[in-house]
């Protein structure tokens, strides 16, 4: 007992971040979902990570209205931001948001009062495991249900074939941009419950290099269901961890798993109990992502 | 009138694909829709369907001006279509192709989802089943849309225009793939629609086909309407069977 | 768990070890990442104090272990690195973490779990003393900041380099960088000389020959450069081809070997200020040095030099705690505040009220390919 | 302002350079392969390998070509081509090469350590000569030479060959190409050994200009390689080069006229806007999606 | 009996746990024209993919010539001398109309010109911008210009206006005439069973009647089921 309370103190950031990051794998999985590749989540969870900190720091805001606010002002930017760039598709759309994230990020380095370059520091640590695991449940239910309704399923025809899907009758741009939104105030949630996990944050942590790591976590994992992205996000974040005693051929061991998951699981860790299913899928050429 | 258009124009750089069309189609009637190759008819009812932007002239629909609508909401209005080259959602189940066709016609369940272990989808599978076995791929529900044969992939886009209960059906070459048997009993299920009161535009090749199921025929050419009228009409028109059926048709 | 525990073992016959339980000193660096160009030096540093500590008798006797843990350059990885060292490893001081951005967000856990810290290449403001962060009275920095270095290198370019204007050049996406900016800017001021013209560029910039263009154009004294050595190093020749001969002056960022060997005769003449130089003629130092080449084959640099020393300031700080084995770190801590005069490869050295470093400031100069001491 | 064109001319060159052959990959595959930064950084760091051992510098980028291409071929093979056979989406082959990258970058760390190298003393051309009143360094100038011809040789090579007739078939449709009898294994390992081998030679070349290669050096170029790309067009070749050069004169121009703090602010946001006015680029082409 | 010039023994192609078609046999014999008929997902085009080498067949020897080509790469088989005109005419649309024809590895269009001027007229064009039909066109020249020793075609007429399918007709008459050997796989089974000297009815996978083009036609159940009759 003693020795699992001591691993738990031990890892417990680890299982925080599994679990933030699981959050921001379900965001993209939202837009990746409806066959849309967007780059934008960590320049969202950005966003709500500077905005909910500087409202605790600055504003002296309770801790839930903080997080609340920030998500919103996450999704508050990326309805605009939605609205014209769901013009684009496929590797535009991905470069679009890219972009976007790129300028968000050079604007917080232009802004004084997120400390620029120096990033902010002196965050309160308010944010408890509890609180990242019960907001992890709750939006992969959210999400779950909502892959097997109405919705879910004008999504699935989106990602295959959005023409087509127009013709149903689907308005296929607020759908997509529904998504869009949905995936910004889920990663602004957990953009917010990062900020106040760690005690300090900087424009770095929410660029590229990020973007494309929850973009790994979601496709490693899978698109098919919920599950992928939580699974996807569970393997890569304890991974280096897990690799730990492998030192300098760390990196190299790590390189070597993406790899063959990809290859031997090309839809994803999540398709692991349904190979048939994915193989019928892969004759006919289906889209599953982008 | 269910379906009327007025000088309807539609350019590609100095390619006139549609170039002044007049159509009005009755309710309840079955409209076909021939001309060779090229001649617009595509771009014709991509136009009607909103899949692209008129240059020029104006689409009525139920008494309504639809000019600029969007695909989706001459959908919700009643138009289904299906596309020359298939256009299936090929990585759903052939089930829930039909259920997406379905769209328009239930109402969104994604608040009721969110409740545990409800199934708000069951009524829906019910008559997608049904709408399945009428085209004949009831005991195919299962696979996938892209696993399916050229022809089958045909009738899966019938179902699923069908599934949202159009007033209008559109057909680009539902027949293309098929023989003439299988075109025979196309005809029928036409038929059968037209019985039931949804107005059918059919754009064929299979001469057989159009002739028998349709009550009135346009011949399309360079983007022009050249001849109106009864099929028997149209095939004993010179200008016709020099532009398109050819002079020794035998087909 | 996964811990490169380094027993850096002393000789086999250093028996009175046995007896006393392990001295476990922690090190959270950055072995992975960005961070990755300083860490496996620091890595070397804090392993050779160890060896030779052991070697010497280890702390009053009881064998010093090193619990190394890379944070791999992240925020989250120093986090997680420091809640295991204090909570399961439960070592009675840690070193490091190597970036400032990790430090930051790590130095806080150690703070909770009164774990006293000493920074060993944090050289940014606001990591001890007064905390953005909070109370911060468990930290302490070996490594000395660039508040120190910076009004140092100004007033020396005043008085013995003669320079009236400057060229103030940074990497604005940079924490070093721009924290040098600040710094560079305030004293640059203070000191008199203008700044015609200040240059911002990104760390991900692939040429800097456009801004060095802009800069020269100002005609000014000297070019000051804050920036890490990637770009010094092309600052450094763009300014030798266009104009050979003006005075490039920089951070703690020049201060590395890489610089001679990569701009080659295009560094002579670069000014810095240190913490350390590999030529200082000081006993404590060569003796280092030499140990260090015996082991590793390849000269010390200043991050190496820094670690080394503060493997040593703990361990003066330790010999004096009453108690070393189960210690209880509050007395380690006040005995930490009291270090004086202790010889290091940095020279002599000491904390100050803000437990910050108290030693001598060399303004360095390469000269011939070598860093050579001017003030 | 004669010297900074140069500087624009000379940097345009390495982004059109490293752009390149990002671009042909994208172009026939639809792939955007993330290790494209890495064979850049294995090319700086073979010629440097080359050069240690006396080989000299003109050589040496050969070597790099040689290396380099056999490196994508080999990483065509090993992380590309299973998933083509299982009709991956281009989504899963962009991660697998995120994998490979990191491999191989700890590869040539695990060789030559995180830190700055430097190419053998005197190694390189040094001098400088001037035309005009302005200042030209022989090595700049080679290098702008090299550039632009081997754009010239690879805009040909897809214009007008046979190869880039195939390469042009495969990449619009990949069945019919088969059907025609075109080896389509042996397109794509052609198409990876000129990207890869262009990636190596302009990883040598910016090597020797920078004199100080290091194991993440291919990383910063990444970015600038998407709008350049994006900004010329997805896909087209001569859109690469003139997005690079345009990416260049514009970082240049926005030095002189703008506060350098807002410079990247500036390039980003361009890049958005031209997204949004004209998404497929100055020179790329439609996607034809009829119904 | 001469050596036939494509022998197809015991063929199987399966998608994953379908199997399509179940170990069919049949030939062409060097000159001939063979129509191989079906109703929708008989596996007509199956067997053709098979053949070419687009998915591998899971059994059963495919011999062009005597040479086994089953399981080969497609553009062995193509340089073999078996070439498709596929379903769908598959042509590339962004390349000019000379573009596609020289992918088949020609040098030369000249003689394809010669028989379709309307070809030549449009040799600029981007292949897409042709109608329907001239794509049809193109597409037969384009297999021809790849020398092939059989002609495999899946469905020709596909999705051509009655004009446009006599005149592909005519094509296929004049090719059958100039000794070209093919395998024609046709919706418009009366026209392909006039033309072809022998036909095969591909039923669910399996080959259930065969014949000559004219006793095919006369067949009760043929004409009830693919004829329309
Ligand atoms: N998106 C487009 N861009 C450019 N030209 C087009 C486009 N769509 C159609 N066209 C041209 O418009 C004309 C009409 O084409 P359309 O597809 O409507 O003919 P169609 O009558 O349906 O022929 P078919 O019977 O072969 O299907 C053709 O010349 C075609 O090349
Ligand atoms: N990629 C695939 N995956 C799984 N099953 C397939 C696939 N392609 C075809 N099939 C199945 O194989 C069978 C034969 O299909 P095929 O396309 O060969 O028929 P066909 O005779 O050419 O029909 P059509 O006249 O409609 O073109 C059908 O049952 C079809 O569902
Ligand atoms: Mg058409
Ligand atoms: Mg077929």
């Amino acid at each position: 007992m003693d020795g699992l309370q001591q691993f738990f103190d031990a890892y417990q950031t680890t299982i925080g971040f599994i679990g933030l990051n699981a959050m921001l794998a379900l965001s993209v999985w939202l837009t990746l979902y409806t066959g849309q590749l967007t780059l934008g989540n960590a320049a969202f969870a950005g966003i709500a990570a500077y905005g909910s900190a500087l409202l605790t720091m600055k504003a002296g805001y309770p801790f839930p209205l903080a997080l609340a606010c920030g998500a919103l002002l996450a999704a508050a930017v990326s309805l605009p931001l939605g609205a014209t760039v769901f013009r684009l598709r496929g590797v535009y759309l991905a470069i679009a948001t890219l972009a976007f994230g790129e300028v968000v990020r050079v604007a917080i380095l232009a802004i004084p009062i997120t400390g620029r370059g120096q990033g902010l520091v002196g965050i309160p640590p308010k944010t408890e495991l509890w609180h990242i695991f019960a907001s992890l449940l709750v939006i992969a239910y959210v999400c779950a249900r909502l892959r097997i309704s109405t919705v879910g399923r004008a999504w699935a025809a989106i990602r295959e074939d959005e023409l087509a899907a127009a013709s149903q009758g689907i308005p296929v741009r607020r759908y997509k941009l529904a998504a869009f939104v949905l995936g910004a105030l889920i990663a602004g949630w957990a953009g917010g419950l990062g900020a106040h996990f760690d005690f300090a944050i900087q424009p770095d942590e929410f660029g590229f290099a990020r973007a494309v790591q929850i973009l790994v976590f979601a496709v490693v994992g899978g698109i098919p269901n919920v599950f992928g992205p939580i699974l996807g996000a569970l393997l890569f974040t304890a991974l280096p961890a897990v690799l730990q005693p492998l030192q300098e051929y760390r990196d190299i061991f790590q390189g070597v798993i993406l790899v063959l998951v990809i290859v031997y699981l090309p839809r994803g860790l999540a398709t692991l109990l349904e190979l048939r299913r994915t193989a019928r899928l892969r004759t006919v050429g289906a889209e599953d992502v982008a | 009138m269910l379906l009327e258009t007025s000088g309807l124009t539609k350019r590609f750089g100095g390619v006139v694909a549609v170039n002044a069309i007049d159509l009005a189609i009755a309710e309840g009637q079955v409209f076909g829709l021939i001309g060779p190759n090229g001649a617009g008819k595509t771009t014709l009812i991509n136009l009607i369907s909103g899949h692209l932007r008129a240059d020029g002239g104006a689409i009525r629909f139920a008494d309504a001006d639809v000019t600029r609508l969007r695909p989706d909401q001459l959908a919700r209005r009643g138009i289904a279509r299906t596309f020359q080259s298939i256009r299936l959602f090929k990585g759903l189940t052939v089930l829930e192709n039909v259920l997406v066709g379905r769209y328009v016609r239930s109402r969104s369940d994604a608040l009721a989802s969110l409740v545990p272990f409800r199934d708000a989808a069951r009524p829906e599978r019910e008559r997608a089943r049904l709408l399945l076995e009428r085209v004949g791929l009831g005991k195919r529900a299962g696979a996938f849309a892209g696993e399916l044969a050229y022809g089958d992939q045909r009738r899966l886009e019938i179902a699923r225009a069908l599934a949202a209960e159009p007033r209008l059906l559109i057909l680009d070459e539902p027949a293309a793939g098929m023989n003439p048997t299988e075109s025979a009993a196309l005809r029928e299920m036409l038929r059968e629609l037209a019985a039931e009161g949804i107005t059918i535009v059919l754009i064929e090749h299979d001469v057989r086909l159009v002739m028998g199921a349709c009550e009135r025929v346009a011949v399309l050419n360079f983007g022009r309407k050249i001849a109106e009228g009864p099929p028997a009409e149209i095939q004993a028109d010179p200008a016709v069977r020099e532009a398109y059926l050819g002079v020794a048709d035998d087909a | 768990g996964g811990t490169a525990t380094t027993s850096a073992s002393g000789s086999p016959n250093a028996t009175s070890t046995a007896a006393k339980p392990d001295v476990k000193v922690g090190v959270v660096i950055s072995l992975t990442g960005v961070g990755n160009v300083y860490g496996p030096t620091q890595k070397n540093g804090v392993e050779l104090a160890a060896q030779r500590i052991n070697d010497a008798g280890g702390v009053s006797g009881a064998k010093l272990v090193l619990v190394i843990d890379d944070d791999q350059s992240t925020t989250d990885g120093g986090v997680t690195a420091f809640r295991k060292q204090t909570s399961q490893d439960r070592v009675v001081a840690i070193l490091g973490p190597t970036l400032s951005n990790t430090a930051v967000a790590a130095h806080p856990v150690a703070q909770s779990a009164q774990t006293p810290v000493i920074a060993i290449s944090n050289t940014g403001d606001g990591i001890v003393g007064k905390c953005d962060w909070g109370t911060c009275d468990y930290i302490f920095r070996a490594s000395l900041g660039e508040s120190t270095a910076i009004p140092q290198t100004v007033s020396i370019a005043k008085s013995k380099l003669n320079v009236k204007s400057v060229v103030l050049m940074y990497a604005q996406d940079d924490k070093f960088s721009s924290d040098g900016f600040a710094i560079f800017k305030k004293n640059l001021t203070s000191s008199g000389i203008t700044i015609k013209k200040e240059i911002a560029f990104s760390k991900t910039d692939v040429d800097l020959s456009g801004p060095v263009t802009a800069a020269l154009a100002e005609s000014p004294d000297a070019i000051v450069d804050s920036s890490l050595a990637g770009p010094a190093i092309q600052v450094l020749k763009e300014v030798n081809k266009r104009k050979p001969g003006m005075l490039v002056i920089g951070g703690n960022g020049f201060n590395t070997p890489a610089i001679i060997a990569s701009a080659g005769a295009a560094a002579e003449g670069a000014v810095s200020g240190a913490a350390w130089y590999l030529g200082n003629p000081d006993p404590v130092n060569k003796d280092f040095v030499t140990a260090y080449k015996a082991k590793y084959n390849a000269d010390p640099d200043q991050f190496a030099a820094q670690a080394y020393s503060a493997v040593y300031i703990l361990l003066d700080a330790l010999k004096r705690t009453p108690t070393v084995t189960s210690v209880l770190h509050d007395k380690l801590r006040d005995q930490i505040e009291l270090t004086t005069g202790v010889k290091t490869p940095l020279g002599e050295f000491s904390f100050n009220a803000s437990h910050d470093v108290t030693q001598k400031v060399y303004v360095v100069q390469i000269k011939n390919g070598q860093f050579t001491l001017i003030n | 302002m004669a010297d900074q064109i140069y500087n624009a001319v000379f940097i345009g060159s390495i982004y059109a350079l490293f752009a390149l052959g990002f671009t042909l990959v994208f172009s026939v595959l639809d792939i955007l392969n993330l290790a494209h930064p890495a064979l850049f950084t294995l090319g700086a760091f073979t010629a440097l390998f080359a050069m240690q051992q006396g080989v000299p510098a003109a050589l040496a980028v050969l070597v790099a070509f040689v290396v380099c291409g056999a490196a994508g071929v080999i990483l065509d093979r090993v992380a590309f081509a299973p998933l083509r056979r299982r009709n991956a989406p281009p989504l899963s082959a962009m991660i697998s090469s995120i994998g490979v990258s990191l491999i191989l970058i700890r590869l040539i760390q695990l060789q030559y350590g995180p830190d700055l190298q430097a190419y053998p003393a005197g190694a390189l051309p040094a001098a400088v000569f001037s035309v005009g009143g302005l200042e030209l360094d022989t090595l700049r100038t080679v290098i702008i030479g090299l550039a632009i011809g081997l754009m010239l040789a690879l805009t040909y090579l897809v214009r007008s060959t046979r190869l880039g007739r195939e390469l042009r078939a495969l990449a619009e449709n990949p069945r019919a190409a088969r059907l025609l009898g075109i080896d389509v294994d042996r397109a794509i390992a052609a198409t990876f050994f000129l990207s890869a081998g262009l990636g190596g030679i302009a990883g040598a070349l910016y090597g020797f200009a920078t004199n100080s290669p290091f194991s993440q050096m291919g990383q910063s170029f990444e970015l600038k390689a998407f709008s350049v790309m994006i900004v010329g067009g997805m896909g087209s070749i001569p859109g690469a080069v003139l997005g690079a050069y345009l990416l260049s004169f514009g970082e240049i121009a926005s030095l002189t006229f703008l506060p350098s703090e807002l410079r990247d602010a500036f390039a980003f946001g361009l890049l958005f806007v031209v997204l949004l006015v004209r998404p497929r680029g100055i020179l790329g082409q439609r996607d034809v999606d009829r119904v | 009996m001469p050596e036939p010039a494509l022998d197809v023994r015991d063929l199987v192609v399966r998608y994953g746990a379908i199997e399509a078609v179940h170990g069919i046999s049949f030939d062409v014999q060097a000159g001939e024209v063979v129509a191989l008929i079906g109703a929708n997902g008989a596996g007509k085009t199956s067997t053709l993919a098979a053949l070419s080498g687009l998915v591998r067949p899971a059994r059963g020897t495919v011999r062009l010539l005597g040479r086994d080509l089953a399981g080969a790469p497609a553009h062995a088989i193509v340089r073999a001398g078996l070439v498709q005109v596929p379903e769908g005419r598959e042509i590339l649309a962004r390349m000019s109309v000379h573009e596609n024809l020289l992918l088949s590895g020609a040098t030369d269009a000249t003689a394809m010109y010669e028989r379709f001027p309307i070809l030549a007229e449009r040799r600029a064009l981007p292949a897409g911008n042709l109608s329907g039909g001239e794509q049809q066109l193109l597409a037969i020249a384009r297999a021809l210009l790849a020398k092939p020793r059989v002609l495999l075609l899946d469905e020709p007429s596909l999705g051509l206006a009655p004009k446009m399918v006599a005149s592909v007709f005519e094509v296929l008459a004049e090719l059958k005439r100039s000794g070209t050997t093919m395998l024609l796989v046709e919706q418009n089974a009366l026209r392909a069973l006039r033309l072809a000297d022998r036909g095969y009815v591909l039923e669910l996978g399996r080959i259930g009647l065969t014949g000559t083009g004219a006793a095919l036609l006369q067949d009760a159940g043929v004409a009830r089921a693919y004829l329309g009759a």
